[in-house]
Formats: structure tokens, sequence, C-alpha cells
């Protein structure tokens, strides 16, 4: 029992940090492509969130359970088949949900095969380490790419002006950023932001354990 | 002929740059402009990948459906060619070097063989209509590409990490805004146009 | 292009009052007396050993006299000349020694040059209007000016080796103490220091007897009650006392009064190439400075800093103010493997 | 007599940032003499706008690191007081304000400031505004027509191709030397005084703020570019007037491209840099979407200046002997 709460414990742990504290995006610089390329608009945003979920986590846990099985050089090439062999269905059901989403993608739903959080991922964390923890770590990084994401076409939307705001009335909308710097621009922004929060927490861990050992 | 390899090739260095105008693969160059003496390894590797998924959507591109659900099929057929291109090319490896030699190589093989700048070689021959000479020069100059902007990158990153720059900025987030204002630069070639 | 800088010389004021004796303070020792040497006839040992005697300092190193001319001859020194000119722009006491002696200065420098073997014997001054003004006092004696850029004898000296000569180099007072001990039997015992700075009422050069405390100089200046510094050495790469109580050395050249400290607002760097074209041993300050603060510096981009000597161009000439000789310090130091950066 | 201690050197040279700084806004104001006197307050008020919030981003930006201001709050003047002088008059005055928010905001306080910026600011926030907004970076008003324009608001005036737009077309714009020289023309506020421009990169050269080999590089290998290669059907020459002349070229020249902080440091390099600046403007022009490619190849040489100087390191062997 106190086992399966430690379990439990660790697993949201792993989650948290996969969506937040270490986000695979805004610390790991992984995965960067998709955010910069496609995420413009919050139906963009919506559909590499829920093609990325479809596409990591059955090809994590797969190779969870494969990974060990197969020479070390070969990982790569697996990596890469078993979520080629995922991203049919994965396609299928983000049109379903999203209908249009993924022919709107365009190059970029094709290229989430090779994402690179995906594929760090699952070659080198999901071979190594428990289901639980491996289920936990890609729905973290699920959800922490499409946080980022969604931020990320939300800020665009409203630059764009197909969004507007209450307070920004005659907001003169711009056109570009739809293009991928911009995209970058904003990552950077949203990763200092979080840099500087992580700086914070730190602190106050070292002085919350300052405290208790005087 | 090799004019127009030429023309195509520095096309893809420049107006039609698929890493600074699409931003493809910049998670790969930044990666590789960290570790600055196995660059131009990395990047002749990756030119060699880029060569071969091309001339995979050459060859493969009439014999897969295109449109609707069966699109999907088509981008995991090019995944597993990438996937063979990288398996065989690691055999080759090992068959043809001495080991030490392989012992350096072998390690950026991986990152080298799945990136999206691989990836995406069929899907931007089928919307330039490149013909094979072209498609050539198209992953040659990607090749040189990558390979600029991971020594542009390696640069980039001391500027990045100074005593005077706020503590939020240290480090990563100034190489992404680096990396946009640099995209940024490039964008002036196509405009508005994304590919 | 001409490496150093150009600093506008402020020694005029110093130069033209003659050079006043300060009076020694009772603490200090009567100096001592010995036999005059037989100048004709004096050989190398004689004058190697007046020197010794003598006790007698080189201003320029703070070397001994006799240990630099043992050495000099060790090397088959062909040229010898008396540095009878100061880099510093605020100093002028080399200058005025030439002035008012510079007979005798000709006369110790050819007993150098008998001592250490040499051909010839040289006397560097400021400028041309220099030596005019003293050329009539030692005929048949050889001069040769610096030039008016900032470190003026390690520009000298990097001349004078491209033309593949070897030259050696003495100060001007040294020569005079050489003289002094051989022809009275003097024992080295004043030096001249130029008093001057904006917290100076009076700049002058005086002549201190060795030993004497800084304050009783700089008193000689009359400096103002709202002096907030006081130099040591030189108005470039001097050192700054709060303890007025200590002696005049040999290498004591010049003492400054200061009315503020130099405020400095340290930008970054800007990458202007001043302080490259500015130095004379061929460093790159602004690459020592940018590995140096990188955290992990690569010792093969530290290029050349084991050869700096410390004339600070690079610092004064750099627009950001940064003080650029201090970082290439750390470098050598770093370099020799003695600190962390 | 209470001593202090401090570090040497206990003398300085002339020559500062702050003395270089305001050459440079000396130079820059000397440009902004002619438009207001043929058009009022209008440029005065769009410079000072500019300027402000660059003022009021970099303060803000200082504020919210908990540091105060410094002396070099003179580059940010420098930095604002470009930004409108690269864009035209008759654009909303938000326009300049909202790129030089970006300068600051985006390509200089992250990076450290001025001096840490691997980034000439004033390109970026130009090249950003082109891009958001082209249509409105891209349409100038014709000097040769009357046109008034209130300091505050739009004003009325006519609407020309600029000479530019005309060559990116592939025609040949038809204006008389003398116009051309004075800035008679269509063309972003501070860059068609061809002649006060001059005048002004003499200032700079002379009084040490640039650097002139850079310029000349820069001029030399787009004057060859334009004769080897001319977009219009015409001499080399008259092809090489038009393409100097025309759009932000000349201004970039005398006043981005010198910049010593995103510039290469040895000489060598600088003049490796120019050229590289020059040559990649052409292409800009050749293959770019707008008429104006200035500012975006400047701010692809900024990348490649640190790539420049370690070749020229290699080359002149300043690494790898260590004694």
């Amino acid at each position: 029992m106190k086992k399966n709460r430690l379990l439990l414990r660790g697993a949201v742990q792993i989650f948290l940090n996969g969506m937040l504290f270490r986000n695979p995006v805004l610390v790991g610089a992984l995965g960067m492509y998709p955010i910069a390329a496609a995420a413009w608009n919050l139906k963009n945003a919506a559909a590499l969130s829920v093609l990325f979920l479809a596409l990591s986590l059955p090809s994590s846990l797969v190779l969870c359970l494969l990974g060990m099985l197969v020479p070390r050089w070969f990982r790569p090439a697996l990596v890469l088949l078993v979520s080629a062999a995922f991203y049919v269905p994965a396609g299928r059901l983000a049109d379903l949900l999203i209908p249009g989403s993924v022919s709107a993608l365009g190059m970029v739903a094709g290229l989430m095969i090779c994402n690179s959080i995906l594929f760090s991922r699952a070659e080198e964390y999901a071979p190594e380490h428990v289901a639980v923890a491996v289920a936990a770590d890609s729905l973290g990084c699920s959800a922490g790419f499409a946080l980022v994401a969604f931020l990320a076409a939300l800020v665009r939307s409203v630059w764009l002006g197909k969004i507007s705001l209450p307070f920004a009335a005659g907001f003169p909308a711009g056109r570009a950023a739809d293009l991928p710097f911009a995209g970058f621009l904003l990552l950077g922004f949203l990763a200092a932001f979080l840099q500087w929060g992580n700086r914070l927490r730190a602190r106050h861990h070292a002085e919350r354990i300052r405290r208790r050992m005087p | 002929m090799f004019i127009r390899l030429l023309l195509t090739a520095f096309a893809a260095v420049g107006a039609e740059n698929l890493l600074f105008t699409g931003g493809a693969g910049f998670s790969r160059a930044l990666r590789c402009a960290q570790r600055p003496d196995t660059v131009g390894i990395y990047a002749l590797l990756v030119t060699w990948f880029t060569l071969l998924s091309m001339f995979a959507g050459v060859w493969l591109d009439p014999l897969l459906p295109v449109s609707g659900n069966a699109g999907l099929v088509r981008a995991s057929c090019f995944a597993a060619v990438a996937a063979a291109a990288y398996a065989v090319t690691f055999v080759l490896l090992r068959i043809v070097l001495p080991a030490c030699a392989e012992e350096k190589i072998a390690p950026l093989l991986a990152p080298a063989a799945v990136n999206t700048v691989v990836l995406a070689m069929p899907y931007l021959r089928r919307s330039f209509s490149l013909d094979p000479v072209q498609a050539a020069g198209y992953a040659l100059g990607t090749g040189a590409a990558f390979y600029l902007a991971s020594v542009v990158l390696s640069h980039a990153l001391a500027v990045c990490r100074n005593p005077d720059m706020p503590q939020a900025f240290r480090g990563l987030p100034a190489s992404i805004l680096y990396l946009g204002i640099l995209s940024m630069a490039f964008a002036g070639f196509a405009g508005g146009r994304v590919f | 292009m001409p490496c150093g800088i150009k600093l506008e010389p402020a020694k005029e004021l110093s130069l033209k009052q003659p050079i006043a004796t300060l009076p020694a303070p009772k603490t200090l020792p009567v100096p001592k007396m010995f036999a005059p040497l037989r100048r004709k006839k004096a050989g190398t040992a004689a004058i190697l050993n007046a020197a010794r005697t003598a006790g007698i300092v080189d201003e320029l190193d703070g070397k001994p006299l006799e240990e630099k001319l043992m050495w000099f001859a060790a090397a088959e020194t062909r040229v010898l000349i008396a540095v009878c000119f100061d880099e510093d722009p605020m100093t002028s006491a080399e200058q005025a020694v030439l002035r008012e002696s510079a007979s005798r200065i000709a006369a110790g420098l050819e007993l150098a040059v008998r001592a250490c073997g040499a051909s010839v014997g040289k006397i560097a001054a400021a400028n041309q209007k220099e030596v005019q003004r003293v050329q009539k006092d030692c005929s048949g004696t050889m001069f040769l000016t610096a030039g008016g850029r900032y470190p003026a004898l390690v520009l000298l000296r990097r001349a004078l080796s491209e033309t593949g000569r070897k030259a050696g180099f003495l100060g001007g007072q040294a020569c005079l103490a050489l003289s002094d001990a051989a022809d009275r039997g003097l024992a080295q015992s004043e030096t001249v220091v130029t008093v001057a700075g904006d917290g100076a009422r009076r700049w002058k050069n005086c002549r201190a007897r060795l030993g004497t405390p800084i304050g009783e100089v700089l008193s000689a200046g009359e400096p103002l009650p709202e002096t907030a510094l006081a130099v040591v050495g030189a108005s470039v790469n001097g050192r700054s006392v709060t303890d007025l109580s200590g002696p005049v050395t040999a290498t004591t050249r010049c003492v400054l009064a200061m009315k503020r400290p130099p405020r400095r607002t340290v930008l970054p760097c800007i990458g202007c190439g001043r302080c490259q074209r500015a130095c004379p041993r061929g460093i790159l300050p602004w690459m020592i400075l940018q590995q140096m603060e990188s955290g992990s510096p690569d010792p093969f981009r530290l290029f050349n800093v084991e050869r700096c000597v410390r004339c600070e161009a690079c610092s004064v000439v750099c627009p950001s103010q940064i003080n650029l000789a201090a970082a290439v310090a750390r470098a050598e130091k770093f370099k020799e493997g003695k600190c962390n950066p | 007599m209470t001593l202090t201690n401090a570090a040497p050197p206990y003398v300085k040279s002339e020559f500062t940032v702050s003395s270089m700084m305001h050459s440079m806004l000396a130079a820059l104001l000397a440009l902004l003499v002619i438009p207001v006197a043929h058009y009022g307050l209008r440029p005065l008020v769009a410079a000072g706008a500019s300027v402000l919030t660059a003022l009021l981003c970099r303060i803000l930006f200082r504020l919210f690191r908990g540091k105060g201001g410094s002396v070099s709050e003179a580059s940010v003047l420098v930095t604002g007081l470009m930004v409108p002088m690269l864009l035209p008059l008759n654009t909303p005055l938000w326009l300049p304000c909202t790129a030089s928010a970006f300068a600051v905001l985006v390509a200089l306080e992250p990076f450290g400031g001025f001096g840490r910026n691997p980034f000439n600011p004033a390109a970026a926030g130009v090249a950003f505004v082109s891009l958001c907004w082209p249509k409105r970076v891209f349409s100038y008003f014709d000097p040769s027509q009357p046109a008034s324009f209130p300091a505050f608001g739009a004003g009325v005036f006519h609407v020309a191709q600029s000479p530019a737009e005309i060559l990116k077309q592939g025609f040949k714009p038809e204006i008389l030397p003398l116009d051309m020289l004075w800035g008679n023309f269509p063309g972003p506020l501070g860059s068609t005084l061809i002649l006060v421009i001059g005048a002004c990169g003499l200032l700079l050269f002379l009084t040490g703020a640039g650097k002139a080999e850079t310029t000349l590089c820069f001029l030399g290998a787009a004057a060859l570019i334009a004769a080897a290669f001319p977009r219009i059907l015409c001499s080399p020459l008259t092809s090489v007037k038009y393409e100097i002349m025309s759009g932000s070229l000349l201004f970039c020249s005398v006043f981005m491209v010198t910049d010593p902080v995103t510039s290469p440091r040895t000489f060598p390099g600088r003049c490796l840099y120019g050229a590289f600046a020059g040559a990649m403007t052409m292409a800009f022009r050749w293959f770019g979407a707008y008429e104006q490619g200035a500012c975006f190849a400047l701010l692809v040489a900024n990348a490649a200046a640190p790539v420049i100087d370690s070749a020229v390191f290699r080359l002149r062997g300043w690494e790898g002997a260590a004694a």
C-alpha cells in the first residue's frame, strides 16, 4: 500500500516536471519546430497536442516493453518505426476530434513523427524506466507541449487580430505572427519566464532547507 | 545540370532556407552547436541523410496516395524509409570504418538521421516540385544550411551567456531569442510566405 | 599603424622651475663617502665595484646597477642607452635631471659603457628640442629621441629590437649616480621626484633623500586640502597610497595629488579595437577580457599575455573604462596555472 | 586631507562611449534638419516619440530587473532615433514606437544591453515592423507634390512609388540627379538625404565613432554587384547610381554597418563583414520579398560577424600559439 502511494507521488512529480518545471520545450529546447511553425491559431495548437499525445504515449509504452530487447544502436530506428506506425491512428484521431486539422497542418503534422521530444523520451527515457513512470512522463510532456502550444497560439492569434481582447480595442493587427520567427521570439520569452520562476522556486527551496537546519 | 544543382543549393541556403525561414531542425542545431568540434561531421551526416530522404521522396512519391486519410500513410512510409536509411548507414559504417572513428561517429548518427530537416525533404520536393537534380541540390544546400546554422549558433552561445544579462534570459532563452531574430532576418526573403 | 597612445603631456609647469632640494629628515643617516676612482685608468672591475659600494639602484626597474651591467656584459650588449625622458605624461623628473646635469650623465654613461664592454652609449631624450638644449654641454655624446606616444620606453625598445641590435637601457639618474660615485666617492642618496596633479598648487621637481616619507615630498607641492587621492609612481600605472609615511625609493618617479579619484562607470566592451592598437606588446586585450568573462577561458586564445609589461595603455584608451590591464594580469596568472578565472 | 584608494589608470583618454554616442546623436539629428524645415514639427515628433518609447522600455526593463539606469542610456537614444529614419514620414506614430520598443525589449535588453547585443537593435526593430506591417512601412508620400503633416494625426499627402520599388519591379526610376542628391524623392525619412548622410559619415569617421573601412567595403560590394548584375536594362553606372541612392542602403552603410558592437573586431574581419553585408543587401533586393533589404541583410551579417572574426584569428595565428 505504502509502496503504491510512493509510486503515485513519484508519478505526480514526474508529470509536473514534464509539464512545467522541466518543460521539454522551454527548458530542453526540444520540439520547437511544430510550435514555431504551426502553433499560430488555437485549432492548430489543439491538433498538435492531440497528435503529440496520441503519438508519444503509445510509442513510449511500446519502447518501454521492447527497448531492452533490441540492440542499443537499433533503438532510434525502432522508435521511428513505432511512431510511424502509430501516426496513422493518431492522425485519424486528430481529424476526428478536430475535423480538417491534419491537412491544415500540412507538412508539420507528418514531421511530428520525428519530433525530438518524442524521440529523446522514447529512446533514452522509456526503455530504462518502469511503465508507470514512462506513462507519467509521457503524459507530462504532452501536457507541457500542449501548454506551450496553446500559450503561443493565444498570443499569436491576438497579434494577428483573430482574437480581440476587450482592453486592446483598436490594436493594429499585424501580419507575420504566423511565421516561425514569431514563434521563436515567443518561445524565448516564455523560456525566460520559466527560468525566472524556476530560479525563484530554487531559492525558496534553499531557504526552506536552511531554515530547517540552522 | 550542375548549374541547376548549384542554384537550388544556393536557394536552399538563402531564400528557401528550411532551417531559418521554416524553423525546422533547430533543436538539433542547438545541440550540435554545444559541441563545436563535431559540427562538421554532424553536418556531413545530416547532408547524407537529407540526400537519402530526398531520393526516397523522388522514387516513392508516385507510388503513394496523396490526399485524405491515406495521406497519413505517406508520412508513415517516409518515416519508415528514414529508419531504414539509419539502420543501413549504421551497418555500412560499422563495416567500413575502423573502431576508433566509429566510436566518434556513432553517437551522432541517430540524431542526424532522426531529424525534422531530414524528414521534411520529401514534402518540400513535392511542394517546390523539384526534379531529381534540383532535389539533390536542395538536399545538399540544406546540409550546408545546417552546417552554417550550427556554426553561427556555436558562436552565439557565448554571447548568450554573459554577465550583464538578466538571470532569466541567460543561456537557453537568449539563444532562442537569437534564433528568432535570425529567423526574422531570413523571413525577409520570403515575406509572408510559409512552407 | 603606430602602437601606443597619444597622451597630452603636462610637464611644462614642473619643468619651468629648477630642481628644488628638499631638506633631509633628521632621522635618516648621513650618506656614506668613500675614495673616488681615478677615472682614466679605472677598469671594468673598479667601475662595478664603485657601483656596488655606492649602492646604486636603477630607477627604471629597481635592480642594482652592478647586476644590470654584469648582465649586459654577459649578453654582449652593443648599445647602451641612458633613458632621460619620462613616459608618463605628468612626470618630468628624468627630463629635469638631463637639463640640469647632462654632462655628468654622459660621463656616467661612458663609465657604464666601459664596464659592460658595449661599443657605444647613447642618451635618449624626449624630443629634438631637448637634445638641442643639452647638446652643447656634452659634445661627443650621441643622442636619440623617444617617440611622443605613451609607453615610449617600450616602443623604443621594440623599435631597436626590430633593427636587430642588442640594446641595454639604463636610467638617467643611475648614470648620474655612477658618475658621482666615481668622481666624488658619493653613495647614491638622492633621487629626483616630480610633484604634480590637479590637487597640487605648485608643480615641481624635488631632489629628495632616499627614505624621505612620501608625505614630505607631497607637501612640497602644497597640496590642496580637498586632495582625495595620492598616487605614487606614475599617473598611468602608478598606485594610490593612503599611508603617506612610506619612503621614497630610487624607483619613485613622481608623487601626484588628485582632487578626486577617477570616476568610472564601466560599460561592456563595444569592440572598438583601440586596446589592440594601443598595446605595444601585441596582446589582444579585448579577446583576453572576452575569454576571462566566459568563465572557461581557452588558454590557446590567451594570446601573448605573458609578454605584458603592465603599461596599462589598454586601460587608458578603453572608451568603456574597462580595466583591461587587470584582466590581462589575471589571464597571465591563469595561464601559468596559478588561479582560477 | 583624507585619502582614498583607487585602481589605476589615473588619466583617461578623451574618447569614451558616451562621446561616441554623442557624435552619433548629433549626426542623426543633423539628418532631421531638412525634413523639419520642409514639413514642420512632424519629423521631430516622430523621432521624439520613438526615442521616448525606447527610453521608457529600457527603464521599465531595468526596473523589472531591479537595477537602476546607467550612463549608457545614450545608446538607447541612438537606437530610438535611428528607427524613424528608416521609416517613412507618413506612417502613423505608433509604427516607429513599436519598432523601437521591439528593438529595446527584444534585441537589446535581454542580451544584457548595449555592448552585449548580438544584433543591431534598430535593424531588428525595423525588420520586425516591415514584416508585420509591410503596407505601411513601404508606402511613401511624394515630396514633389504638396503635402502637409500635422504634428500628430494623419497628414495630407500623395502616395508615390519609391525608386527602390520601381527597381524591384524592373523599371528605371526617372529622377533628376540633383533631386536624388538632395533627397527629393520618395523614401524613408532619413535615408533620402544623400548629401547630408555623406557629410554625417565624414563627421563620424573623423571623430572615430565609426570605421570607414566597413562602409567602404559595404558600398564597394553593393556597387560591384549592382554593376555586374543590374536589375534594370541600363548601363552599369546608372544601375549603380540608383541602387546605391535608393532605399536605406546608404543610411545603413554609414550609421548601422559601422556599429562597433555588432561588427567584427579585427580589421580584415570588418572589411569582409562590410563586403558580406553589401552582398547580402543586394541579394535581398534581388530575391527578397520587399524593396528594402538592408535591415534584414544587416541582421544576417551580424550573425556572421563572430564567425568571420574567428576565421580571421585562425588565419592570423592568433590562437593555437600557446607559449
